[in-house]
């Protein structure tokens, strides 16, 4: 049976012990539950129906060897073996009202259920690899062919577009997308450069409004741009400690003067 | 884990039924990363056997199915049918905004059909390139016309059934003129500045009034 | 000038007969190595077929032959006859034999899931190493699967459609064994009396707290 085999260095080693009364291998063993797993099977007893009270004697004395012996233990083994003697303890003893927790008989079913579930995945898990495998023993195709990816593009287009298209063409002098119009633009260096050269005279307070250059005023599109640009200047200048800024409220006129160096 | 009912040694047994023989054929081949040659399946199969009889008779059972047993070389696999090839691609559909050059050329057909491809250069003030011309006859959205009777026989453009289709009109005529274009709001409403620079536009709205002749058949 | 007398749009059209239907699933099917979904069948097939039914059909067309028509999770594979595994040995893949832990915690994966890692590590009574799951994982076996909401929102294991692949199995529901293990109330997740009766619960969970931190991102 599968299930054997899956077993097999457990059976082996269960043997051991039970003949040899107790050899100390605990190399075997994947933690304390398998090693109580391994026990149990010296009962030759259905899990169900194992004696916690035996196993825990058993695992006891198993532990008492290997103390004997002087072997290393791990610690989740006395982790272990602590509790089983405290469990022990509760299922000897007649029960004390005065003490909570769980019962002595309730600890006990839940590690025969721990030791059963363990069994029963176990003997799952045999079964599982005893299935027929793929790339074992059945097998998928040999000659796989790929899915060619092609790709179609398709192209599309609105009524809206169309027509917008159409108008564009019809009305081309109309739309002057992309072309900065240069002539009513006065760019921020452009009025820095020209700032620089008038601050020199600016001891007092003096309106921005006054730097603005001459024949920028007619227009509106020009007077928006250059009071932009000069306004953007005088905060450069004031960055650079080249002059002061000042406003008496919201709205009121900026005025601005020659920062001395010495100040 | 293989629960073989047979015994290691089939040399002593009667070969398996031509129909289990065909079955291992199958699957082998089915399995198998390259074409299977006769001597191979002969080897991996138990003694007795016939794959080339098995292999006839599958042969035969695949015929007119989606794959077929084919011969490559001297050796034989399992293949897609060469009519379902189609299947084997994926189609992936992208689907792109038409450029702007094609728009404005299907616009000026749709607009002034039958109009030759000089015309069409004249109005866009651009060469109209032969891609784009292509472009909108495989989308179907443009065919030719009538050869225009002037001097070379020019050919014409018009838009197609699919076009219609496509913007949803029920005929050309029904695209709405500059006029309306205006009060849509997709133009803008400021008269062109001076001269047009197409020097046929200098009519302004009559244009429309043109166009729609253009219509008129 | 492409005179294609079709227009492009197939579903004005009737799908093809379910005997060509079932040759396309056919050639689909035998094209590659992975299980194929309805969903994708559809997504090659013309449109309006009924892959589903082909499917069904092609099934009953397999039945007993040296390939079948196998289901696996959502999807469907042709997988050659398991009784026919022993041609194959020229096929066999060696693969990296598996631990015992990687064994038992697969096994574990597939019958609780979805499981934490601390649950894993409850039922086999040991801590799992992380190469473990790795491992399983690389394989492709078991792959996350949501989150508990439970403190510290632990992440859990699932087990694949390539495992199903792998295992021959139609669906997790299918695992040998699995109705009894459940009627024996061995999948459940009884919590211990009191409180950490076995002192390494303690750990467990904080191992899936770190856990949970090095998923998160």
């Amino acid at each position: 049976m599968p299930a054997e085999e899956f077993q097999e260095d457990v059976v082996s080693v269960s043997e051991r012990v039970a003949a040899e009364a107790l050899i100390v291998d605990v190399g075997a063993f994947e933690g304390p539950l398998d090693l109580l797993l391994t026990l149990s099977r010296t009962q030759k007893v259905d899990l169900r129906q194992i004696s916690i009270l035996d196993l825990a004697r058993q695992y006891l004395a198993f532990v008492e060897q290997a103390k004997k012996l002087r072997l290393e233990l791990a610690a989740d083994y006395l982790v272990m073996a602590a509790w089983l003697a405290f469990l022990k303890s509760r299922l000897l003893l007649p029960p004390d009202p005065s003490e909570e927790g769980p019962s002595g008989e309730e600890l006990a079913a839940h590690l025969a259920f721990q030791l059963e579930r363990l069994q029963a995945m176990r003997e799952a898990a045999a079964k599982l690899m005893a299935r027929d495998q793929l790339g074992r023993d059945f097998f998928a195709r040999g000659i796989t062919e790929d899915v060619q990816r092609v790709r179609r593009v398709t192209y599309t287009a609105t009524l809206l577009d169309l027509m917008q298209g159409y108008a564009r063409i019809r009305t081309r002098d109309d739309f002057r997308p992309f072309v900065m119009d240069r002539q009513h633009v006065m760019t921020m260096e452009q009025a820095l450069e020209r700032m620089r050269g008038l601050i020199g005279f600016a001891g007092g307070w003096t309106e921005l409004v006054s730097y603005l250059p001459d024949g920028w005023d007619a227009d509106p599109q020009r007077r928006r741009s250059t009071t932009a640009a000069t306004f953007a200047a005088t905060l450069e200048l004031a960055k650079e400690g080249k002059i002061e800024i000042r406003q008496g409220e919201i709205f009121s006129p900026i005025q601005i003067r020659k920062k001395v160096p010495d100040e | 884990m293989n629960k073989d009912p047979k015994p290691a040694n089939d040399s002593l047994f009667e070969a398996p039924p031509m129909g289990e023989q065909e079955r291992m054929v199958e699957a082998i081949m089915f399995a198998t990363a390259e074409p299977v040659t006769v001597a191979e399946l002969i080897g991996r199969m138990p003694h007795g056997c016939d794959p080339a009889e098995a292999l006839a008779h599958l042969r035969k059972r695949y015929d007119g199915r989606g794959v077929n047993i084919i011969k490559v070389g001297d050796a034989w696999a399992i293949r897609t049918a060469g009519d379902l090839g189609f299947l084997m691609q994926k189609e992936t559909v992208e689907t792109r905004k038409l450029s702007r050059a094609a728009i404005e050329t299907l616009a000026i057909v749709a607009y002034h059909q039958p109009v030759t491809r000089a015309e069409i250069e004249e109005i866009r003030g651009v060469s109209v390139s032969r891609g784009t011309v292509d472009q909108l006859i495989e989308l179907e959205w443009i065919r030719f016309g009538r050869r225009r009777m002037t001097p070379g026989r020019p050919v014409t453009f018009v838009v197609t059934q699919n076009f219609l289709d496509h913007f949803g009109l029920e005929n050309a005529r029904d695209l709405p003129g500059l006029k309306e274009l205006r009060s849509a709001g997709l133009l803008e409403n400021r008269p062109p500045p001076g001269a047009n620079a197409l020097g046929e536009a200098e009519d302004g709205d009559d244009e429309d009034d043109n166009q729609t002749e253009l219509f008129e058949d």
